[in-house]
């Protein structure tokens, strides 16, 4: 697309270089096909199609689309086409109205967290839901579920937690996250969980790592106190299992993150649910079929209480805030967790009726996938809510209008005085 | 627990200082930014920039967004400087909402006690309605504030004409208001708030963020591991996780042939990972100093000093402009009891927040945590009593 | 300024280009000052101001002629000040015919010279006093800033003015006779009303009313509104007479030498003050003493053309003040029998300003070029004959922080990139001598209201840094040794000069005693050796050296007054204990006006300085700008002159009569009264007069400075719209002290140009895109700012559209952030007063997308003039219409040849 | 953080003071704890004034090692009240620019590239080069045989942005040696 007749005299230019900004390279990733873009794109530019010439001889007040006045008042004024078309596409045009804020930009910012951490949420997920089935093992003298359980919640825990780490801006610094115990922060006590979590699970599965290895671990007498701990890490990494998978939704509902925020209710219990599910489904891969009616028990329950929860979230969230949900990237994502889950779910059925090693494997990959996917999603949708000002500024002005109509006006930001 | 999962000071009033244990505490210090005396110069962007060596923000282009080409707050700008350009009709909406605002009776920090029927009294005066839900026709769906009754859109049309106009419902203020300009240039020095409940600083995990003697939020640049809960946490996006320091001209450029002795050795990057925003120059509070944007300004737009002078200097200015008929002013963080528990930096804003970009109802997340934690505990007991019964339901071994 | 009721900003953007001087602005207004902005942009100023009132770029006079009629048929002016301390009641010589008579020229114009011939414009001597005509030359206008001095004076007098006897004019106090100057006034402005301002300005008859209300509503004795203005008024082709019409005004009102009153200059570089006051100006010397021309052949000459020993006030010593500079420059060589060296000073024949050099530089005569902190090819008008200029060189020096554009024209200029000049073809020696910064030196440095302040060294300059002093005093060192042996008389001025001022270990010569030989000392006589405390100490007889006797007294009693740092300036409130302002140390100058005529404040509201009957003198809040001990009343001798004939009611002391001048019977070279005129490219013909143009302003046509063609001329349609230059708060001038500094660079980091939707819809300009811009002179390109805050007026029946640019970036590759350079499509047309340039108004067509590059780009603009038929004589005429025949018939000759010509390069 | 020290743990210091939940006191670092501003750890402050416009802000510059290290307005100005703008709360990287330079720079007839000289012999080369242009552009009498003696082979711009004291000398320099096309920003 060319303006100038002397375009075409210019060398091709250089890419623009982006900001330094997590928003802008946030946009940068898929998630630019999500809300953000469809929410704030503005129509196709009459004028972008439109030669020079036109223009040029176009009376005023005659002129296309491209410049009038009544355009650009309302927002509705065409991004700009030659040059800078590409970027222009994504930028909103001066005045706007007030639901876009500030020239569209956030009122809010994104964590500059990235896959990792979505990583992190569906180990922790696994690593809980294992460590409760393990200690089932234990009690139960399911000795593979147990042994492959242990081995399960230690290996999920340490990949989160390395995916941790490796997302930190300053990743040598990562013990100060037990610097100090904070109630108010759930990263704080996440971090302590974590700790403890890795501990039992790491007690526990090494006593099981000594026993596949015929006690070759040179432990020497220290083998006597292992065996004597292992119950107790067992224990121990069961008591902090629900927690480990469910304060994830606490630390993601307790941001500013429009759609993390308004799900604050409920997510709890989808990621318990989704928790349950995918260390089920782990189990129903790891282990043979006789052992691990438990785990096609916990599964199935995880589905169920998925499927509810989902669905009693999205129900009860603000819309506005709830959009990013069901939207681009996110929204596939949901789309195909719940499919996963059901046909997971049927797999479990099934494979507990037939006892077949494939079915409940694949049964258990789809679980564990459906799991993976509501983790991927939630963290999306929360991202992608900070990048639109709107899902930020709507909630809040509806809210703030329905407490004014109750007469409750005591506590607004802002006041006449 | 119920004190520790408590939002910040929320047990202790506004002054959050209060129970930090400091050995000597201060006064809570905040600025109070009048953005109706701003002249958009952006000397608080230059200075904090100067004074804090923050790196520079940019790719040297236009942003799209009238003089403002540092876009927003972030690690690397903690002064922001919003222009924002309307027309008759905006400033219209925007006088019309303020004066909605005052007849709501929103001059509620005063009396910030007044029991919720006191203020449903005024708004049953006022809008003649019973509170609680109005028709919709009573209610704009889009501005989702009461307009104040007999001040609808003609009356405001009729004074289009551009001379003086009639003298107003004097139910609301009783001033005339000056002619509406046909336009208007609305600029806004933006800083970190200093919430008195702040989100940053209850959900950091390290202990990185602190509050200090002063009452203001401050991140410790050594202790902080980048773990970029706090960017989240925020409900206005102020704080960030630096990602480079390039605090450098485009040095592949210079056209000298030679490396001179530089006069200045380049700043290195200071900070790269780690979360960053504004310290309400906490060095400088220490030695009674006057932090740098606040010193630079030069029509004191931005004014520091101890937040409660500068909260009564608020009102003392919203009143003046009030009686001159500029309805529009309005304070923004004054309030005591608003989802923040009221601000350091305190705000004169002439239309809505969110056309400077600023949230309109912003709540601090930790303020239901309790619930959160309340939610999640039951979840997870749900998960271990789902697997303990999966256990006895899960058949034989 | 913080004092004024009323504050009238107009030809500046005071905001943006003064953020701190604005909080004097800022504060007037909390305290319910009324702030208008009268500019052709909304700009941060408009935003903060309580009315913007936009304007067509170049009709300000219209407006203020305009206020000024209004004061007068409104009875609006200040009677009692007007009357005692203005010329109003003077009574102009019969001969004289004004603008109105002729149809926008002046009585003596010179079709030869293009100028005037000032004899009629004289005042009427008193009858039997036997005076001659009776011009009185002198600074034409009279305020704060005393800008006038240095920006308004005609280059043949430097600032002493025109030669003068002492005259008794003939007056007449009840303002009744027809030539009075105050009913000349009256006539002059009478047709300058609303509807006259709407039709030229494209102000509404509401708006004006509104401003012209306000403006009058707050002057009198109880209150004083204030004109803030800066190089909005000077860069026109009338530039001084902007100045001019609203000293007038202010005068009329009694604004002027009262606090919260005056005209305030507000100036863009930080010694700006001081470089003219100490000039770095061919036509001045120290102290607004004329540079001689060729005429002054000797002493004697040369200082009755300054000032008659008989006139009043304190310019009648000015012999004593250029004896005294002549002794402090060639000390003992200069004395009584060679005329105290007056031969040592080199002549001038004319004009030699900054443009002229340029177009010697072309023309191969200027063969060295020192730039000093300065960056032309970026900051002049017509940029491209800046950098082709340079390119003509022998050498260049060029001393600053960074390599700017000046600096690197021959590797990364425009013209390269055109393949206009290759840089292996440039035979041109470049030096770049890096500078030492302002703390890496001590000095003084002048601010716009004349207050001198000293600042100490913090710390030793990096490398090869140096400052000024240290690499001009080497350069005289040695230049001084290399022609020690020489008996040539041209060397004797350098080897006679005084030039061996103490130096520390770095080789940095002490400020402080540069500053000591301009306050002056006695050389013989009791108090040999001692400084002078004051300029009225100077001696015509070669006992006292002084280099600017306006700073005389900056060290006093020894004492490095600019150095004074009291906190907050003391506990007066005219915070004189800061620094040191010239004269005496004085903050308003005049200020015997903030007095009736009695002695007392003209109200206790505005009381500045007032006369003490017990004490005999005059005291206050300031110095007096008066004689101390001259009493109200006093009228003294009639044969006395100098300070010693000023009456105790002639408040402008620096006057040859001692009034305010509503009407400059010399001085002004371009008319005794401010007229309207368009600028050298207005889009619309003069609505007031046939004559279109300032017809004295100076022109240079060439090739390479073409002009649009008049409005309604064949080919006017081509540029149809006007381009207005302006500052940003984020950077400084030609960008040299802020594009190389990343925090500055990334608040502003493009180039762009300011347009209006309605002309963004008719252009197809698309927000933040591309636009490409074509003067007569040269196209750049520029990002789209579409905004409401530039706004389409109606002027006469027609829509003008104004396109605002600022001009701070430049083409090159060693700054932070570059781009086209708004002043190449500037053209150089002068105002004949000052020389400066007129920058605020110029034709342009715009058009969306970038530029061509290389030759492609001479192609486009070489397209448009061949459109426009332009030629050297385009819009350049001096009177409108003495062209209109022959002169159209031979320029379209031209443009035909020119057509073909081009042509044929094309095929 | 230097050496571990158990009672120095914020987890202990949360429940060895009032502050609990970890939020103030109980967290801060030595490094917090010892901070203070380069204004008050400067070796001396100096009072200059802004080199940008021509308001003459106060200023005052702070030096430590010999070093710049801040600048910002002098609050005892009355002219500026401590006040700066952008531009002049950019000095000090006026003055530290990275790109600032400090070398002499020649560039040759006809060359494409810049090359250092030292200032001694850069000077030498001007010094030349002023004597010659002043011999060549030399005007003894005009056609009327009235006395010139100027020469119009130099030429100098700038100013606006010197010391009066540096102005003087330009002036008396370039005076003295017949020399009259010397101008500044004034006049643009």
């Amino acid at each position: 697309m060319t303006t100038s007749e002397y375009d075409r005299y210019r060398p091709p230019e250089e890419p623009r270089r982006r900001r330094r900004r997590d928003h802008a390279a946030a946009a940068d990733s898929p998630s630019e096909a999500s809300a953000y873009a469809v929410g704030t794109a503005v129509a196709p530019s009459a004028g972008s199609a439109m030669g020079p010439d036109a223009l040029a001889t176009a009376p005023s007040g005659s002129a296309p689309a491209a410049g009038r006045r009544v355009g650009a008042r309302r927002g509705g004024l065409a991004p700009a086409g030659g040059d800078g078309a590409r970027e222009m596409a994504m930028v909103p045009e001066p005045q706007f109205a007030p639901a876009d804020g500030y020239y569209g930009r956030p009122v809010v910012k994104a964590p500059p967290w990235d896959e990792r951490v979505a990583l992190y949420l569906v180990c922790g997920g696994i690593a809980g839901g294992s460590a409760l089935l393990a200690f089932g093992g234990q009690l139960t003298g399911r000795d593979a579920l147990r042994c492959n359980a242990r081995l399960t919640a230690l290996g999920a825990a340490g990949v989160g937690a390395l995916a941790l780490v490796a997302d930190l801006g300053r990743p040598e610094r990562f013990l100060n996250m037990l610097r100090t115990i904070k109630p108010t922060s759930p990263m704080s006590l996440g971090s302590w969980i974590l700790a403890g979590f890795s501990t039992g699970a790491g007690v526990a599965a090494a006593a099981d790592v000594d026993r596949l290895l015929g006690q070759a671990l040179p432990l020497g007498p220290l083998r006597r106190v292992l065996y004597g701990l292992e119950a107790p890490s067992g224990a121990l990494a069961a008591l902090l299992g629900a927690p480990l998978a469910g304060y994830t939704a606490v630390l993601l509902s307790d941001t500013a993150m429009p759609t993390w925020n308004a799900a604050k209710d409920d997510l709890p219990f989808v990621f318990v649910s989704s928790a349950s599910l995918a260390s089920g489904g782990m189990a129903m891969i790891t282990t043979p079929t006789a052992q691990a009616g438990p785990a096609r028990a916990l599964a199935l329950a995880g589905v169920a209480g998925d499927l509810v929860a989902t669905k009693a979230m999205e129900r009860r969230m603000d819309p506005v805030a709830a959009e990013p949900l069901h939207q681009g990237r996110p929204g596939w994502l949901m789309r195909w967790s719940e499919r996963l889950a059901i046909a997971g779910g049927i797999g479990t059925v099934v494979s507990g009726l037939t006892r077949n090693r494939w079915v409940a494997a694949a049964s258990g990959a789809a679980l564990v996938t459906a799991s993976a996917f509501t983790r991927f999603g939630v963290f999306y949708a929360g991202k992608d809510s900070a990048l639109d000002p709107r899902y930020t500024i709507e909630p809040q002005k509806r809210r703030l209008a329905a407490r004014r109509r109750a007469g409750i006006m005591h506590d607004s930001i802002t006041t006449a005085g | 627990m119920q004190r520790l999962t408590a939002p910040d000071s929320a047990a202790v009033g506004d002054n959050p200082t209060a129970d930090a244990h400091y050995a000597h505490p201060r006064a809570r210090k905040g600025f109070f930014t009048d953005t109706s005396i701003c002249i958009g110069c952006k000397a608080c962007e230059v200075a904090c920039k100067e004074w804090n060596r923050n790196p520079v923000d940019s790719n040297y282009e236009l942003s799209n967004s009238s003089f403002d080409n540092s876009e927003g707050l972030g690690a690397d700008t903690w002064r922001h400087v919003a222009f924002i350009e309307q027309d008759r009709s905006r400033i219209e909406a925007a006088r019309e909402s303020g004066r909605a605002l005052v007849s709501l009776g929103m001059p509620q920090i005063r009396n910030a006690d007044v029991p919720t029927t006191a203020g449903e009294a005024i708004t049953t005066a006022i809008t003649g309605a019973a509170p609680g839900p109005l028709s919709a026709a009573a209610v704009p769906p889009a501005s989702g504030l009461p307009p104040a009754p007999e001040l609808g859109d003609l009356d405001v049309l009729s004074s289009l004409g551009g001379g003086p106009t009639r003298p107003e419902d004097a139910r609301a203020v009783d001033t005339t208001p000056p002619d509406t300009p046909e336009f208007r240039w609305l600029m806004s020095s933006d800083v970190c708030k200093h919430c008195t409940n702040a989100g940053c600083l209850d959900v950091c995990p390290t202990g990185a963020l602190f509050r200090t003697e002063h009452g203001t939020v401050v991140v410790q640049d050594d202790v902080c591991n980048g773990c970029g809960t706090c960017v989240a946490g925020c409900p206005f996006g102020v704080i960030e996780r630096r990602k480079d320091g390039i605090a450098q001209p485009k040095t592949e450029r210079s056209a000298a042939p030679v490396t001179p002795t530089r006069p200045g050795t380049p700043e290195p990057a200071r900070n790269v990972g780690v979360a960053q925003k504004c310290t309400l120059c906490y060095d400088r509070l220490v030695d009674d100093q006057t932090p740098a944007c606040a010193q630079a300004c030069p029509t004191t737009s931005i004014k520091f000093g101890e937040r409660e002078d500068l909260v009564d200097a608020a009102r003392e200015r919203v009143a003046r402009l009030h009686a001159e008929g500029r309805t529009e002013a309005r304070l923004y963080g004054a309030n005591p009891q608003d989802g923040v528990g009221g601000t350091g930096s305190v705000f004169l804003l002439l239309d809505e927040p969110e056309v400077y970009g600023l949230p309109p109802d912003p709540r601090v997340p930790t303020a239901d945590l309790p619930r959160m934690y309340a939610r999640a505990g039951i979840a997870m007991a749900s998960m271990a009593a789902a697997s303990a019964l999966a256990f006895m339901l899960g058949g034989r071994k | 300024m913080a004092n004024a009721d009323c504050i009238v900003i107009q030809g500046s953007n005071m905001a943006e280009a003064h953020p701190v001087g604005f909080q004097w602005v800022t504060e007037a207004k909390t305290r319910g000052a009324k702030v208008f902005h009268v500019d052709p942009r909304f700009s941060r100023t408009s935003a903060v101001a309580d009315k913007h009132v936009p304007i067509r770029a170049g009709s300000d006079i219209v407006l203020l002629g305009a206020l000024i009629n209004y004061v007068l048929t409104h009875e609006k002016w200040f009677k009692e000040y007007v009357v005692a301390y203005t010329n109003a009641a003077t009574i102009v010589n019969e001969d004289f015919r004004d603008a109105e008579d002729l149809d926008g020229m002046f009585s003596g114009y010179d079709e030869q010279t293009g100028g005037y011939d000032m004899e009629s414009w004289a005042y009427e001597p008193e009858p039997g006093t036997g005076d001659a005509a009776a011009g009185v030359g002198d600074e034409p206008a009279q305020e704060d800033g005393a800008e006038a001095s240095t920006e308004a004076a005609g280059h043949q007098y430097g600032s002493g003015g025109p030669d003068v006897e002492t005259h008794r004019p003939r007056r007449d106090e009840t303002l009744q006779h027809p030539r009075t100057v105050f009913q000349i006034l009256k006539r002059h402005y009478a047709r300058y009303t609303p509807e006259m301002v709407r039709d030229a300005c494209g102000i509404s008859v509401a708006d004006f009313e509104e401003l012209a209300r306000t403006i009058t509503e707050n002057s009198g004795r109880e209150r004083t509104t204030c004109f803030a203005y800066a190089v909005g008024w000077t860069q026109h082709t009338v530039g001084a007479q902007y100045i001019r019409t609203a000293t007038i005004l202010q005068l009329l009102l009694g604004n002027m030498g009262r606090p919260g009153g005056g005209v305030m200059a507000l100036r863009g570089h930080a010694s700006i003050q001081g470089c003219t006051d100490i000039p770095t100006l061919f036509n001045l010397l120290p102290g607004y003493l004329p540079m001689p021309t060729v005429e002054k052949q000797d002493l004697g000459t040369y200082l009755e053309s300054i000032a008659s020993k008989k006139q009043k006030g304190y310019w009648a010593e000015a012999d004593a003040y250029t004896v005294s500079l002549l002794k402090a420059w060639w000390g003992d060589a200069a004395h009584a029998d060679n005329d105290y060296a007056y031969d040592y000073i080199p002549r001038l024949t004319g004009p030699h300003g900054t443009y002229q050099t340029v177009e010697g530089m072309i023309a191969g005569d200027v063969e060295g070029y020192f730039l000093l902190g300065q960056n032309p090819a970026v900051g002049s008008a017509n940029g491209r004959m800046q950098r082709m200029g340079m390119s003509h060189l022998k050498w260049l020096v060029v001393r600053d922080f960074q390599l700017i554009e000046s600096a690197t024209w021959w590797k990364d200029g425009p013209e390269i990139a055109t393949g206009e000049l290759r840089t292996e073809d440039i035979e041109t020696e470049v030096f770049f001598f890096p500078a030492a910064n302002h703390v890496e030196k001590a000095g003084t440095f002048t601010q716009t209201q004349r207050l001198l302040q000293w600042r100490h060294q913090a710390v030793a300059p990096p490398g090869d840094a140096q400052s000024e002093l240290q690499f001009f005093h080497e350069l005289g060192k040695r230049i001084r040794a290399r022609l020690a042996d020489s008996t040539d008389p041209r060397d004797r001025p350098l080897l006679d000069l005084t030039w061996d001022y103490p130096e520390d270990e770095h080789g940095e010569p002490d400020g402080e005693a540069i500053l000591q030989e301009i306050n002056g000392h006695h050389l013989t006589g009791p108090d040999a050796g001692k400084l002078l405390s004051s300029y009225t100490e100077m001696k015509a007889d070669g006992s006292t050296a002084g280099g600017c006797w306006i700073y005389t007294g900056v060290f006093a009693d020894g004492i490095n007054h600019a150095a004074d740092r009291t906190p907050g300036g003391g506990d007066g409130p005219q915070t004189e204990e800061w620094g040191w302002a010239w004269p005496a140390n004085r903050r308003i100058l005049y200020n015997r006006a903030s007095a009736d005529p009695q002695g007392r404040p003209w109200s206790e509201r505005k009381k500045l300085v007032w006369w003490d009957e017990e004490q005999g003198r005059w005291v206050g809040n300031d110095v007096p700008d008066f004689p101390v001990d001259r009493a109200p009343g006093s009228t003294p001798d009639p044969s006395l002159g100098g300070a010693a004939a000023l009456a105790g009611d002639d408040p402008f002391i620096m006057q040859a009569d001692g009034k305010g001048w509503l009407f400059a019977p010399k001085g002004m070279v371009d008319g005794p009264l401010p007229t309207h005129y368009e600028a050298q490219e207005s889009p619309v013909r003069n609505p007031l007069y046939r004559q279109q143009h300032n017809p004295t302003r100076v022109t240079l046509p060439r090739k390479d400075n073409l002009s649009a063609p008049e409005p309604g001329a064949p080919g006017s349609d081509v540029y149809p719209f006007v381009f207005t230059t302006y500052r940003l708060t984020e950077h400084h001038t030609a960008g040299g002290m802020s594009r190389w500094l990343p925090y500055l660079s990334e608040l502003q980091p493009e180039m762009f140009c300011e347009v209006s939707p309605e002309l963004a819809a008719e252009r197809g300009l698309e927000p933040y895109g591309w636009a490409t811009l074509v003067s007569p002179r040269a196209a750049i390109e520029a990002k789209v700012l579409v905004t409401e805050r530039m706004r389409p007026l109606r002027v006469g029946g027609q829509t003008v559209h104004q396109i605002g640019l600022p001009y701070h970036w430049g083409v090159g590759n060693d700054a932070v952030v570059t781009g086209d350079s708004a002043n190449d499509l500037l053209g150089i047309t002068l105002d004949p007063n000052v020389l400066i340039q007129g920058s605020k108004v110029g034709a342009v067509d715009i058009r969306p997308g970038r530029r061509p590059q290389g030759a492609q780009l001479l192609r486009l603009v070489e397209d448009y003039q061949r459109r426009a038929g332009l030629t050297e004589e385009t819009g350049n005429e001096g009177v409108t219409g003495s062209h209109d025949e022959a002169g159209a018939k031979q320029a379209t000759d031209r443009s035909e040849r020119l057509d073909r010509g081009t042509g044929g390069e094309e095929e | 953080m230097a050496r571990f020290s158990f009672l120095e743990w914020p987890v202990i210091r949360q429940f060895r003071t009032d502050d609990s939940s970890g939020r103030s006191s109980a967290v801060t670092s030595p490094t917090t704890r010892a901070i203070a501003p380069r204004t008050s750890t400067a070796d001396r402050s100096v009072q200059s004034v802004c080199p940008y416009c021509a308001v003459g802000c106060g200023q005052k510059v702070f030096v430590t090692d010999e070093k710049v290290v801040q600048i910002e307005g002098d609050p005892d100005s009355p002219i500026s009240r401590g006040r700066l703008c952008p531009k002049g709360s950019a000095s000090e990287q006026l003055v530290n620019a990275a790109s600032r330079q400090t070398k002499v720079l020649y560039r040759a007839p006809r060359s494409t590239e810049w090359q250092e000289l030292d200032v001694e012999t850069a000077t030498d080369m001007v010094v030349d080069r002023f004597l010659e242009s002043r011999r060549n552009g030399w005007q003894d009498l005009d056609e009327q045989g009235r006395r010139l003696a100027r020469t119009m082979g130099i030429a100098s711009l700038g100013g606006a942005t010197l010391d009066n004291e540096e102005n003087y000398l330009i002036k008396k320099l370039f005076t003295a040696a017949g020399a009259i096309q010397i101008e500044n920003q004034a006049r643009i």
